[in-house]
């Protein structure tokens, strides 16, 4: 056979390595057109100067990525020091992203392994059922979310009523409120790549965990997560990268008071600043910051696979 | 099997997953509840009324919206069709394609889609069709929408085919199937349930998409998020509010009428 | 405690039900603290819906199973001091080899070092040190196998489920591995709930065995008892090669009855309790108490013409045509002197009985 | 016969004036929409061009695509309703000469108060940048770079696309410390946060205040004495319109008085042609919103900054956005 | 066509390496049409490796095979006239029972119909009919290893692989399929290769046997060359039964071998090329050849004591402490005559050789 087994065996399979350049064509095709070669436009973009209220001007430059990374004062002229604006924009959006992740997978998870441990005749109801919500639109889910988590909204009129709290509790305009917004526009991204996962999970192994005087908590951290590490990472990648990006739920939950990546990257585009350049390299930073948390993730996973 | 002695419950889960489902529905309780306000006011309550359907359907912009469902429902169909099939081909191609030096970057520019901003995909995106002489229109929508819903038709599709082992190819290849039978009997059932998730997520997407959208549209072109939008940014507006519960109805109903059909086929 | 305290495991009318199909209808075992106890049975008969419902991983429908005289219903599966040998092994994919034997000893308290030791002394004793840092994947079926049993001893449970722990393994290893396990067995007091379809394994190292079919348990007792004095033809024919004859009794006279086979022939044998003159009932023989001669011996013998030998090493088994009756099968041991003669295919000869060899089975 | 393509705000024209316009010319009008000046200036300049015929920019932005060249000029005679432009708005400093753009809507920006909340005096640009106690973290600011900056600079008394240095740091450490009072940047539920009670004092348009007041008495839009914004939406002639013929006659339909009333019936703002009065609804020549009170400052255009100057002033609002 | 054109498969110098762990060395087989051919081997010897690159599902890595003659590197595993019964089963998940067995039919261009028809058929034959609409989960172990059987034989392919097809099977429905894939492979010429690691399974079925250890072949030949001439220790300890004695050759004389075993005891055996006088080498005497007695006889018995009885149904296995010697295991057929005597445990006995019993090994 061509291609020849993986080296130290392992579970890379090629069974497809005759087709896997026609099954790529269709990908390349419409990524490569279509995503990649945008990007590449935008990758030039952001070497070139700017011009005054967008656009750019032909005129190769680095003053994009020096505006980013060097603070010359108020007026462009002080000596130049390290820039901690845009560290701090990135270094918020990741913490905000992050825990809207967490707890998109703290919720989802659970949710995602309950499916899939239905009777296979239900699950795809269930399937559906946390998926129903998305077809109403984004913006208006967000207006919504935002009018139940106001100081005088339901949601603290129900906890008030009940006695749980007696101050209402202030939500709206605080980072926990951008988190549920997050959390609330991106939870099918975590469940159904886990779900996919969970549903091909062999249970006999959890037996054997359970045999072995695991308790199911354990069996879940040790053996279950593990097996479905594959639909977490999914899931995680899903929620946490568009989240980083992000800017309805920041801006209308959260006040807007703070920028966040995706906000100050929209406001070169759309804003009086219209900084083409400088968009286009703050896009490409937080675009390498992504590809670089994904290799060393990628290199940890196959380091742990070849240390077999 | 009791919960006792059932492995796979965990106790907890349940609840998490109503959980889930409350915070899923909470705000579109309050929608479909503000559908039927006579005011057109989201917080003052006064009085149930069918006014907003009624504008809806008969209202000024009735055929602007109507126009803007079609838009919206096709695109998002044929997108998720056709990213779904693509996604599926690579997810084949990298799992189960041996090593070769085009995995990674393949890899790469599958997930690239997620990785960019939308914004600057945007821009990006509008500035290549216009250096390419693309006509904006409905299909300029359709082209991109099937770009950006790879990625989130791919990484369920993946994830699945990770957990499935490659004996179950062999086995029918051992039984003269071809690997193009192998992969449609054998490695396409057995992804469903991927697949599945894989194009409700790259539906939904492309239902919810609006930024990509408003760039790349032709002028007069609209779809469901745009057509929107303008009316939410001051408020959301009880017709919206009403086209929104329409289709929370409308996605219910064939959801319901699936399962049934689903579920009269596996009775026969 | 009850009545039962001294049972390491009592399984009182247990049920199961899949849908409308019943695996299990009420078996009553009772198995001894400290045995070597055996589950024999055809495929699909319950074996291991029986481990499993003692395992905790099936409910039992109807009916109880106590530990040590405690009920253990509503005990989970990771409180029962039981481990097990899975039929399909369900080694931990991730895990490598040592991380999965140590597994169930970190589970029970141990450090990561402590486990990791006992687990090199368990791949020692199935002879798998070498492959330590493998993952079960780049196993081959045996050696996975064997995994699976250094997993489930590592933790030293009180009672071991063993699924066919060895069926994946080859003669040598095997018989080096029931040695190993009987040794194991008696040396730590752990009780063996021992699951095999190799007759001659479970006669070999078990303490006392069960025979179940269809659901249902057939026989129980010690390995001498099952094949000398098996209770039911399923028993005579299951355990072990047998010559069941159908027969229908001519005389009961002395305690001995005389049978009449097709063709013509006559044997006797020792009467049993219910069988009267004109029954029409089955006698089992087994083939190594049968001798192939030239000369008959009145009430003992069946002529016929050898049709086959085949030659299995230690042994070589004759099939004979029974002239008007049956194949016979004659089993002679494989040595050169021994009063057991070899005829060729084709020669006319005698089989003889053992005195004894013939039992009579009601049913 | 014929196209037209318009590219213009969202909920900003009456639908049926569109069809009063295709029956009386046969014209097919299509409308694409934008959310705000900068995105619209965006999407015309990565290609948008060439597509339409007409947009509706504010103010500064005709002065800067005019400066950008995105402009077509019309020429004299070319629009017969030229005439109806109101003389005020006949010759604004952001088009003089009235070259590319006829007037669409003009109001004012500033912030509205929940006087429910609060009883002391309102129209004094304090409430937003030096609030009394009371108040603090119960203000919705515009997330919109020029008329925050422009209320700034009125607050303190400084010119728009200020130069001097210290004055300009003055404005930067004043907003810093104003955001410590402020809840929130919300533009698209600036009506909303001050309906729903979430907070006392908003920014706001007054087009916008107008419809609060509608559903809730207690909101009353003030006009501080430091000054106000003002602004006017344009119809401008795109350059390369591929229908100018249509473009033209849209714009003689929209200098119709009849016409532009009603899109100030709808709208609720003020328009810029004589003789529209017999048109419009009563209430609108009385709405407080429209008529600001003698104490009131003078209302300013957002001055559109050199490019120098505009560099200072984006390092201002992103320091406040940080 | 050359000139291996009469081989059904012919294995030349193949190597497989993974990584650099070497799992099969140069082997080199010819598997002849029409043949019933045995891999026997123990756990992990490269068994089910061999299997899979005549499947296809394993690169060769050093050298080549051919199927009929034809080289066969580069075709595809569904263009190769062979099936397989894998020893995990691989069974369809997601397809009934009857669809998993009609599956290669329908590859093979028969309708869904005859496929069914078929696949019926074929159930029959592994006894399964009752379960046709089952999904292999809700099978037990051995009716699993049934369907993949079915599976397999279903499309008559030209070599059938079997990867210990029947170890999951009891004994008597494995003796009953034993049979029954012996008449299939001589009703339809089907060449087989077959795995076991059940030496009487592969004694009674296979016309010849390859015996592989740790990727290595070490005898190819009949049942009764196997087993009686084995080449080397590893094959005679292997198959079947024995006892290795380390032994010291005294004397050579007419074509015999005086061996000396510790504990001063002498045994005489037929001489082998190069063995002289002096050498260290191993004798190879099988158990069933041995015999109990009160008497000794010069040069052909050793004497001990009896250390254990072991009961396996059909025999009786004696363990004899030799008198400062190793220990011996002798095998008595379980008869109540015969001229055998069962010693009890702590008697004192001599162990008797029968003419020609004992072996001298090289290696
Ligand atoms: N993917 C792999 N990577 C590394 N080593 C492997 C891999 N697969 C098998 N091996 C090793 O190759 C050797 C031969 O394996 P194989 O599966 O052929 O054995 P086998 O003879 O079939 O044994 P068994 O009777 O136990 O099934 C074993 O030592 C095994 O550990
Ligand atoms: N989930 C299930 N649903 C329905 N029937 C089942 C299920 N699991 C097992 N069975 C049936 O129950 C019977 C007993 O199965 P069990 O696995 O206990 O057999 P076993 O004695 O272990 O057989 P083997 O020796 O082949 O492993 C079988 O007929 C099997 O088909
Ligand atoms: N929708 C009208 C707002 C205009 C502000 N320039
Ligand atoms: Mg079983
Ligand atoms: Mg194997």
């Amino acid at each position: 056979m061509a291609g020849g087994a993986a080296p130290g065996g392992s579970t890379a399979s090629d069974t497809y390595a005759r087709a896997r350049h026609w099954l790529l064509m269709p990908s390349w095709a419409v990524l490569g057109v279509f995503v990649l070669a945008p990007v590449c436009v935008m990758v030039i973009y952001s070497f070139l100067t700017k011009e005054f209220r967008g656009g750019v001007i032909w005129d190769p430059t680095l003053a994009a990525y020096d505006q980013f990374f060097f603070d010359r004062g108020l007026f462009g002229d002080s000596e130049p020091k390290l820039q901690w604006t845009y560290i701090t924009i990135f270094w918020r959006s990741i913490w905000q992203a992050g825990l809207a992740t967490i707890l998109s997978l703290l919720i989802g998870f659970p949710t995602a392994y309950y499916i899939a441990t239905r009777p296979a005749k239900t699950r795809a109801l269930w399937v559906f059922l946390i998926t129903i919500p998305y077809w109403v639109n984004l913006l208006i889910r967000t207006v919504s979310m935002k009018f139940l988590l106001r100081d005088e909204g339901p949601l603290n009129d129900f906890l008030l009523n009940i006695g749980l709290i007696a101050e209402p509790l202030q939500i709206i305009n605080t980072n926990l409120a951008v988190q549920l917004g997050l959390f609330y526009s991106y939870l099918p991204f975590m469940v159904l790549p886990i779900y996919a996962a969970v549903e091909r999970y062999n249970f006999s192994m959890s037996e054997a965990a359970a045999d072995l005087y695991a308790t199911k908590w354990t069996t879940l951290r040790r053996i279950v997560l593990p097996a479905v590490r594959p639909g977490v990472i999914a899931g995680c990648i899903l929620v946490f990268v568009p989240s980083l990006g992000a800017f309805l739920a920041p801006d209308l939950l959260g006040g807007a008071k703070n920028f966040m990546i995706g906000s100050l990257i929209e406001e070169q585009f759309k804003g009086n600043a219209g900084n083409w350049p400088f968009g286009a390299a703050a896009s490409m930073i937080l675009l390498s910051m992504v590809l670089i948390l994904l290799m060393i993730f990628a290199h940890q996973q196959r380091r742990a696979e070849a240390s077999a | 099997m009791s919960a006792k002695t059932d492995v796979r419950t965990y106790t907890g889960f349940r609840f998490m997953t109503i959980l889930c489902l409350v915070v899923l529905y909470a705000p579109l309780i309050v929608v479909t509840v503000y559908s039927f306000n006579a005011s057109r006011s989201l917080t003052v309550w006064e009085g149930l009324s069918l006014r907003w359907y009624a504008e809806v359907f008969v209202g000024p912009e009735s055929a602007k919206f109507k126009q803007a469902a079609l838009n919206s429902f096709s695109i998002a169909l044929i997108a998720a069709t056709l990213a779904t099939a693509i996604a599926t081909a690579a997810a084949t191609a990298i799992v189960r394609g041996g090593k070769f030096r085009l995995r990674t970057p393949s890899l790469g520019l599958i997930t690239l889609p997620i990785m960019v901003p939308e914004i600057v995909l945007a821009v990006a995106t509008l500035i290549f069709f216009n250096s390419i002489g693309f006509t904006r229109g409905y299909m300029t929508i359709l082209v991109a929408h099937i770009a950006f819903c790879i990625p989130f038709a791919y990484l369920p599709i993946q994830a699945r085919m990770q957990g499935i082992e490659d004996t179950y190819e062999h086995a029918a290849m051992d039984l003269y199937a071809t690997r193009a039978q192998a992969f449609r009997r054998i490695l396409l059932p057995l992804m469903m349930p991927g697949i599945i998730s894989g194009f409700l997520l790259a539906f939904i997407v492309s239902l919810d998409d609006f930024i990509i959208t408003n760039f790349v549209k032709g002028a007069g072109v609209e779809t469901l998020p745009t057509a929107i939008f303008g009316s939410v940014k001051q408020g959301l507006k009880p017709n919206i509010m009403a086209i929104s519960t329409m289709l929370l109805g409308f996605s219910i109903v064939m959801v319901t009428l699936s399962y049934f059909v689903s579920k009269r086929n596996n009775t026969q | 405690m009850n009545s039962s305290a001294e049972l390491a495991v009592d399984v009182r009318n247990a049920v199961k039900r899949y849908g409308d199909f019943t695996a299990l209808q009420q078996i009553s075992l009772g198995i001894r603290d400290n045995e070597f106890f055996t589950l024999l049975g055809p495929s699909g008969c319950g074996k291991t819906t029986l481990l499993r419902m003692i395992a905790g991983f099936e409910d039992v429908t109807e009916g109880g199973i106590f530990l040590f005289g405690d009920e253990i219903e509503n005990l989970p599966p990771h409180k029962r001091p039981v481990n097990t040998v899975f039929q399909n092994y369900a080694l931990f994919p991730h895990m490598s080899v040592l991380e999965n034997v140590g597994f169930g000893l970190e589970m029970k308290g141990s450090s990561r070092k402590e486990a990791a030791k006992r687990a090199g002394e368990m791949l020692e004793l199935v002879q798998l040190s070498q492959f330590a840092g493998r993952k079960p994947a780049q196993l081959s079926g045996g050696q996975q196998q064997r995994v699976a049993l250094a997993r489930a001893l590592a933790p030293s449970p009180k009672v071991l489920l063993l699924d066919e722990p060895l069926s994946a393994l080859d003669l040598k290893l095997r018989k080096a591995m029931q040695i190993e396990l009987k040794h194991i067995q008696r040396e730590t007091g752990i009780t063996f709930i021992f699951v095999t379809h190799d007759q001659e394994e479970a006669l070999t190292m078990s303490d006392r065995i069960a025979v179940m079919s269809a659901g249902e348990l057939q026989q129980l007792g010690d390995a001498r008892a099952i094949y000398e004095k098996p209770r039911n033809m399923f028993v005579a024919d299951f355990i072990g090669d047998t010559n069941l004859l159908e027969v229908s009794v001519d005389k009961v006279t002395n305690g001995r009855a005389e049978c009449r086979i097709s063709g013509d022939h006559a044997l006797s044998c020792d009467a049993v309790d219910g069988v009267d003159v004109g029954a029409r009932v089955h006698l089992s023989i087994r083939p190594e108490r049968l001798l192939l001669s030239d000369q008959g011996i009145e009430g003992s013998s069946l002529k016929g013409t050898v049709a086959e030998n085949i030659y299995i090493g230690t042994d070589i088994t004759t099939i004979m045509d029974v002239d008007g009756g049956p194949k016979i099968t004659v089993r002679t041991s494989n040595t050169e002197r021994g009063n057991k003669r070899i005829f060729e295919p084709g020669s006319r000869a005698y089989v003889n009985m053992e005195t004894g060899a013939a039992r009579l089975l009601v049913d | 016969e014929g196209e037209l393509v318009i590219y213009h705000w969202f909920e900003y024209m009456p639908a049926e004036l569109l069809e009063k316009f295709e029956a009386e010319t046969g014209i097919k009008v299509t409308m694409d929409t934008y959310d705000s000046n900068e995105a619209m200036l965006a999407s015309l300049k990565a290609g948008g061009m060439g597509t339409y015929d007409v947009a509706v920019p504010g103010d500064y932005m005709v002065q800067i695509m005019a400066g950008e060249g995105l402009l077509d000029t019309i020429a004299d005679g070319e629009l017969t309703n030229k005439g109806n432009i109101a003389s005020a708005w006949a010759d604004p400093s952001f088009d003089p000469g009235r070259k590319h753009s006829i007037p669409y809507q003009w109001g004012s920006t500033s912030f509205s108060v929940n006087t429910e909340d609060y009883d002391g005096e309102i129209n004094t640009t304090d409430l937003l940048f030096n609030p009394p106690e009371e108040l603090s973290g119960k203000i919705n600011m515009l997330d919109s770079q020029g008329e925050v900056m422009a209320l700034a600079a009125l607050h303190m008394g400084f010119p728009q696309c200020d130069t001097d240095r210290d004055r300009l740091s003055a404005l930067n450490d004043m907003l810093q410390n104003a955001k410590t009072h402020w809840a929130s940047f919300n533009s698209d539920t600036a009506k909303e946060v001050l309906l729903s009670g979430d907070v006392s004092v908003g920014m706001i348009y007054d087009g916008f205040s107008a419809k609060a007041r509608e559903e809730r008495a207690s909101i009353t839009y003030a006009f501080p004495t430091q000054g106000y914004v003002v602004w006017m939406d344009n119809v401008v002639l795109l350059k390369d319109a591929p229908n100018r013929d249509s473009a033209i006659k849209f714009m003689d339909f929209l200098l119709e008085p009849e016409n532009i009333a009603a899109v100030s019936n709808y709208a609720r703002y003020g328009l810029g042609v004589t003789g529209a009065e017999e048109f419009l609804d009563p209430d609108l020549a009385t709405l407080p919103e429209a008529n600001p009170p003698e104490t009131a400052g003078a209302g300013a255009f957002i001055a559109v900054c050199d490019q120098a100057t505009q560099a200072v002033y984006d390092q201002i609002w992103t320091n406040l956005k940080n």
